[in-house]
């Protein structure tokens, strides 16, 4: 799986694809509270297009585009940006999270800032299931051997 | 004023810094270690504070998360009863952290200090939000970051830890989902999750059989997570082949809250009625505590590896406190809270103790412990403040909670659950002196008179200052628990207990 | 009865608890320093606590609370009469045994000796701690530190046998315990306290029969470590330990606090009242005459001196607490004599077969013939301790021995009167041959000339035969054990009868 | 009876899937197979939320043309012709955890099958023992 195999048509393709599920994925994070979906839904429709590289082409590939380091600090600054808000209204005098209390700073009355309060933390949440997801994969993928500790022999067997 | 936030920032606060931790460590691994102490050192001051409130308000806080009030939003209570658990989890996490790093380092391989160091703190995270909570089902979202955080870092330990880890996955997902169907029915039932609001809806349809039906899912879930007795299965495996720092931290910690968490359903969540008057509940628990405690007892007589005697230990002390928990009235549940709290520390103080052996000498091994006396005195010291805590020897705290479950078993009449109690502490003595026999006293021939000193060639070599600092406070816990538990109770546990009782 | 409260208690015990870990600490790098604090830890702590004599003396009660644990329930010492002769005596004797202690373990050589000084210290913390306990608690704490600390001591010796001691040792108390602590939370559940009262508070709480049942269990629990007779086992045995040792076993600490204990509970917490009303004296009155005829029989046949004076301490322990189960005015102030005096001639007797052992490394009797020659000064202590056992003026003993016989006529009981006459004859029985065999037999094991051992081993063994004669004289002395054990009888039947 | 089985035909396939997935976990032998066993446990119970939520002719529980200030409080809501939208925010967290006790078991299963080169469980104690 996490070999390389050419396949012309694939790589193509999936480099087309990719993309196109990014960005929908954004659509399914910004219409969460219009519609179904939200940040988890868009973090894991993120990572699938991650997912569908390292399998189009191979972990290397990937991991050149979006290396664990990066991934990790995705993984934390979605935290950040979540809690980070909860802290933020906290210190505007609200209790954790009370994004009501954000219409102070934000140029609105409280139904907006909650409105935006909640988009922000969705964000944070697709970041961070995003980074996660990838995070999993690729531990798994790699049974959990970091940073270029991918040798030869761990290249799985079909390779060639 | 920011007093009033704490109990939000108690969850929180581990739960950034453990991300924020992780990312740090990628360039610089060596901050690891400060920043975790950091962080624990704010939550006590975050518990101590919110201690502090509850003792001065002298009634529950409530924190509604969000500004939703509920039962629509979620709700962080604090009542007498989880401010002390949370004190509690605090100061022991703290010391275990202190005396964590010296051990990790040599146990570990270096690069999965960091991943340590996270786990360590989601898992704080877990068992503060479980203690904090006021909703059904975030302190199901709450037993399962510290499950997972458990998971993770029981499979870093020795040979064969991977899969006593995947053991604990397949059951402790079987009590996660347990518990999760207990939320559904009371769900179902009442439309409703926050535990106060239950607490209003739960006694008008006490005798439908689906609500019995939910609680029972609730026993088996927690009780899965707590490791009562038949239910304990994977806990000895887990608990003795992780990294000691691992075992030092889940051994006192998670059984506990799961134990906090047991009383909180039984008593705040369905009315004590339900399972004393409506349903012979605490009759069966009675009984399987009893069973519990003798198997638990045989079982770690028949060990010779020191964690896992112990790792039977905590199935026998949870059994203590179950035991408190079915006598049902104020004494026993009375006893149950301080033991909670005392089981932490002694619990601790063992478990660092048996680490600091394996991080000298790298045995477990009983029979392996002559002249530990001569090399190690210090650690010996502190494993025989604890011995003696558990053994029930005043004015260790040990006693004291067992003091309370023994009255509280009189006033039930509950003569089984006395003898019991008194039984296993013998057997108790047992397998301490055991130990320390093996420890201090050197075999030798009639009439053997050794010059002075005896052996010069073993001399002192005791562990790193952190981690006899950590333990030697935690030993000095143990006494002050004792000397003071009737302290506690007066200002704290007293009030913890259902007024009903 | 009028209360001082003073620290002086506290003090006290923390004096001997400093003084462990000051031992502790110096360990085997200055031998010196070590016996200092030892010895000076002793001395604070005697004085300490004579300085609470004279409010006892006036009738006052001298209290210390430390914390309270639940209603009613307190940490505290509560300084009496009763435990102050108690208090006295083990303090006292701990300056001495401490001395003999030096030169014993010098003169051998013994290993360990940091963890041996420490032990003891902790012991007699234990045991002080006992004697000034206010309540069933407190005193439940200290006796279990007691256990615990001399656990060590007994198995010292790190042989076999003595591992195998240390261990029959700690099954006997610890079961011991468990069944006090049974006893005592049944009493707290029953009455709501634990505070001792001279004529006993349970007066009036439960049935008859949870009353008997309690007493029983307390009974079985304390004379565990009081020796009483079905459950005497583990004492023996427990003679493979170092002779300051069983010195301190029997004649201080450990034993003699089982006997506290015992007559804590008869007196203090059910009271003569109680006992007489529910009869329960008569069945405990029978199984320590039985133990005291018993274990006389046995010590005829022991030839070992450790092991037949253990006998003999066995006896003497039923003895003080036969006196104090006939609830008779003379019987209970016999009995708190007998516990001062038979500390010093017990401790003498003791330490005489410690310094044989020491010098000629006997411990048979069949071997000390003629010892008398070479060890005149030992062999003189040996007598007069040995008159003072069996009740031969003008030696202390005479005087707690005639008080329990007037106890035995007081309560009309002749058959116990008969018990103690017993048990003074075979006292003489089996104590006398040691004497003429040392006395007046050639020496064939030892040497026939003067040949004493070190002058800390003779030193004490003379200050306490002296003190035995003295107390014998005036048994009102400088300790005042006699007054003291007078105020307490009149208090407890003041209350009771 | 039948109305009974068919009107509550949800509660029986979760109690069905339940059950399954609670004796692959028990009596399957082999490691991966448990870990399925335990997803199957788990979307049972997902199912079951689920399913107490639905309504027949429910629908989305979104109030169309409602943004910022006006709308609102025009528009009334009958709650009836909503799905109660609780279980399955509930659920959302449920699957999130669920995925993560996977990605751990899977994880930990590879450890095992690089250490011991096996996943039966019986060949897996035999190797401990050794």
């Amino acid at each position: 799986m996490i070999s390389r195999w050419e396949d012309i048509i694939i790589e193509t393709l999936s480099r087309f694809l990719v993309p196109f599920m990014q960005i929908y994925s954004l659509y399914v994070l910004a219409h969460g509270h219009g519609s179904p979906g939200g940040g988890f839904q868009g973090g894991c429709i993120f990572a699938a297009s991650f997912v569908l590289l390292v399998i189009a082409y191979d972990i290397f590939e990937a991991k050149k585009r979006f290396s664990e380091k990066i991934n990790g600090i995705f993984c934390a600054l979605g935290v950040f940006i979540y809690t980070g808000i909860g802290w933020l209204c906290l210190l505007l005098g609200g209790n954790f999270l009370d994004y009501g209390k954000l219409s102070k700073i934000l140029p609105t009355d409280p139904v907006m800032a909650r409105y935006y309060g909640m988009a922000g933390i969705e964000t944070g949440v697709q970041i961070t299931v995003m980074a996660i997801m990838v995070s999993i994969f690729l531990d798994l993928a790699t049974a959990g051997r970091h940073e270029g500790a991918l040798e030869e022999e761990d290249v799985g067997v079909d390779s060639k | 004023m920011i007093q009033e936030q704490f109990p939000a920032l108690i969850v929180v606060t581990p739960l950034i810094m453990s991300f924020i931790l992780f990312t740090v460590s990628w360039w610089n691994k060596r901050l690891c270690f400060p920043i975790l102490l950091a962080t624990l050192s704010a939550c006590l001051v975050f518990a101590i504070g919110i201690l502090d409130m509850v003792i001065k308000h002298g009634q529950p806080i409530h924190y509604h998360l969000g500004g939703w009030d509920p039962p629509w939003g979620i709700e962080y209570v604090i009542d007498h009863l989880n401010a002390l658990v949370l004190v509690a989890v605090a100061v022991v996490a703290w010391l275990v952290a202190l005396y964590a790093k010296s051990v990790v380092e040599k146990e570990l391989h270096e690069s999965k200090l960091p991943q340590f160091y996270t786990l360590f703190l989601l898992q704080v995270t877990g068992l503060f939000g479980i203690t904090a909570t006021g909703d059904m089902f975030n302190l199901y979202v709450l037993l399962e970051i510290a499950s997972f955080s458990a998971y993770a870092i029981i499979a870093m330990g020795e040979r064969g830890a991977d899969f006593a880890a995947f053991r604990y996955v397949i059951f402790g997902t079987i009590g996660a989902c347990a518990y999760l169907l207990g939320v559904g029915y009371l769900y179902i039932l009442t439309g409703s999750l926050n535990m106060a609001d239950l607490a209003q809806l739960i006694p008008k349809l006490f005798y439908n059989k689906a609500l019995l039906v939910g609680f029972a899912f609730f026993l088996v879930g927690v009780g899965i997570k707590m490791g009562i007795f038949p239910l304990h299965t994977w806990l000895p495996d887990a608990y003795t082949l992780a990294p000691s720092a691992v075992s030092a931290l889940l051994a006192p910690l998670f059984t506990k809250v799961g134990a906090y968490v047991i009383i909180r359903i039984m008593f705040t969540v369905f009315d004590p009625s339900f399972s004393i008057k409506l349903y012979p509940v605490m009759d069966i628990l009675g009984w399987i505590a009893a069973i519990g405690i003798a198997f638990a007892c045989i079982m770690a007589l028949a060990q010779s590896d020191l964690k896992r005697m112990l790792c039977y230990l905590i199935v026998a002390e949870m059994g203590y406190i179950v035991i408190g928990i079915a006598s049902a009235n104020r004494l026993g549940l009375t006893g149950a809270i301080l033991h909670i709290v005392n089981d932490m520390f002694m619990m601790a103080c063992l478990f660092t103790v048996v680490g600091a052996i394996m991080y000298q000498t790298g045995t477990r091994n009983i029979y392996q412990f002559r002249y530990l006396h001569r090399t190690m005195p210090v650690t010996l010291g502190v494993f025989v403040v604890g011995a003696l805590s558990v053994v029930g020897v005043p004015p260790m705290c040990g006693f004291f909670s067992k003091w309370y479950l023994i009255l509280g078993t009189i006033e039930a009449k509950k003569w089984l659950l006395l003898f019991v109690l008194l039984a296993s502490s013998l057997v108790n003595a047992i397998l301490f002196f055991r130990v320390i026999e093996n420890a201090y006293l050197e075999p030798r021939g009639e009439h053997a008179f050794a010059h002075d000193g005896g052996h010069p060639s073993i001399s002192l070599d005791e562990v790193p200052w952190s981690m006899l600092i950590s333990m030697l406070m935690i030993a000095a816990g143990i006494i002050l628990l004792g000397i003071f538990s009737g302290v506690i109770i007066k200002h704290v546990i007293q009030f913890a207990v259902p007024a009903s009782f | 009865m009028e209360t001082v409260h003073s620290a002086t208690p506290l003090l006290a015990m923390l004096a001997s608890l400093i003084g462990a870990f000051l031992i502790l600490f110096t360990g085997e790098r200055n031998r010196n320093l070590r016996e200092f604090w030892t010895l000076a830890a002793a001395v604070i702590k005697f004085g300490l606590i004579a300085s609470m004599l004279p409010y006892i003396l006036h009738g006052k009660i001298v209290e210390y609370t430390m914390v309270e644990i639940y209603k009613g329930l307190f940490l505290q010492f509560r300084v009496d009469t009763f435990g102050m002769i108690f208090a006295l005596l083990a303090s006292f004797l701990w300056i001495v045994v401490s001395l003999y202690s030096i030169g014993y373990m010098r003169d051998l050589n013994e290993h360990a000796q940091t963890r041996y000084f420490f032990c003891f210290a902790l012991a007699i913390f234990g045991a002080v701690g006992v004697a000034l306990a206010g309540n069933l608690l407190t005193l439940y704490m200290f006796y279990e530190i007691l256990t615990v600390a001399t656990f060590a001591l007994v198995a010292h010796k790190e042989t076999p046998e003595a591992i195998k001691a240390g261990r029959k040792y700690l099954a006997y108390l610890l079961t011991g315990a468990a069944f006090v602590l049974f006893s005592m939370a049944v009493t707290y559940y029953l009455t709501g306290t634990l505070d001792f009262k001279p004529g006993g508070f349970v007066a009036g709480h439960g049935s008859r029969e949870i009353l008997s049942l309690v007493f029983v269990t307390f009974m079985i629990g304390f004379g565990s470590k009081a020796a009483i007779m079905p459950i005497h086992e583990w004492l023996p045995s427990a003679m493979i330990a170092p002779t300051p040792v069983s010195a301190l076993l029997h004649a201080v600490a450990v034993v003699k606090a089982g006997v506290f204990c015992c007559l804590r509970v008869i007196l203090y917490v059910f009271g003569p009242k109680v006992l007489s009303d529910l009869g329960l004296w008569i069945p405990l009155a029978f199984v320590v005459s039985f133990t005291v005829i018993v274990a006389n029989i046995i010590a005829l046949t022991q030839d070992h001196l450790k092991r037949r004076l253990a006998f003999s301490t066995i006896n003497n322990l039923s003895i003080i607490i036969l006196g104090a189960a006939l609830v008779s005015h003379d019987g209970i102030r016999g009995a708190m004599l007998h516990i001062p005096f038979h500390g010093f001639m017990k401790i003498t007797l003791f330490m005489c077969a410690g310094a044989i052992y020491v010098k000629t490394h006997k411990e048979f009797i069949s071997e000390m013939e003629g010892i008398g020659k070479q060890m005149p000064i030992t062999m003189a202590a040996f007598t007069i301790g040995a008159l003072g056992l069996t009740g031969i003026p003008p030696v202390c003993g005479f005087i707690s021995k005639w008080y329990l016989c007037l106890g035995a006529l007081e309560a009309k009981e002749i058959i116990f009167l008969l018990v103690f006459l017993a048990s003074a004859l075979l006292d003489a029985a089996y104590f006398l041959p040691i004497i003429y065999g040392a006395f007046f037999k050639k020496p064939k094991f030892v040497k026939d000339h003067f040949d004493e051992a070190s002058f800390f081993v003779v030193f004490p063994i003379v200050i306490t035969a002296i003190g035995s004669i003295f107390f014998g004289l005036f048994p009102d002395a400088f300790m005042h054990f006699f007054k003291l054990a007078v105020a307490s009888a009149k208090n407890i039947m003041g209350m009771g009868v | 009876m039948w109305e009974l089985i068919l009107s509550k035909y949800n509660y029986w396939i979760y109690a069905l899937l339940l059950i399954i997935g609670f004796y692959a976990m028990m009596a399957k032998n082999n490691l991966l197979k448990k870990l399925i066993g335990m997803n199957i446990f788990q979307w049972a119970l997902i199912f079951y939320f689920i399913s107490i939520a639905a309504k027949k002719g429910g629908t989305v529980p979104i109030i169309p043309g409602v943004h910022g200030h006006h709308g609102a409080e025009h528009l009334v809501v009958h709650a009836a012709d909503y799905i109660n939208p609780l279980p399955h925010v509930l659920m959302l967290t449920a699957i999130v955890v669920g995925v993560a006790t996977t990605g751990i078991a899977l994880a930990l299963l590879i450890n095992i099958y690089r250490r011991y080169g096996t996943l039966e469980e019986d060949e897996v104690i035999e190797e401990l023992k050794r």
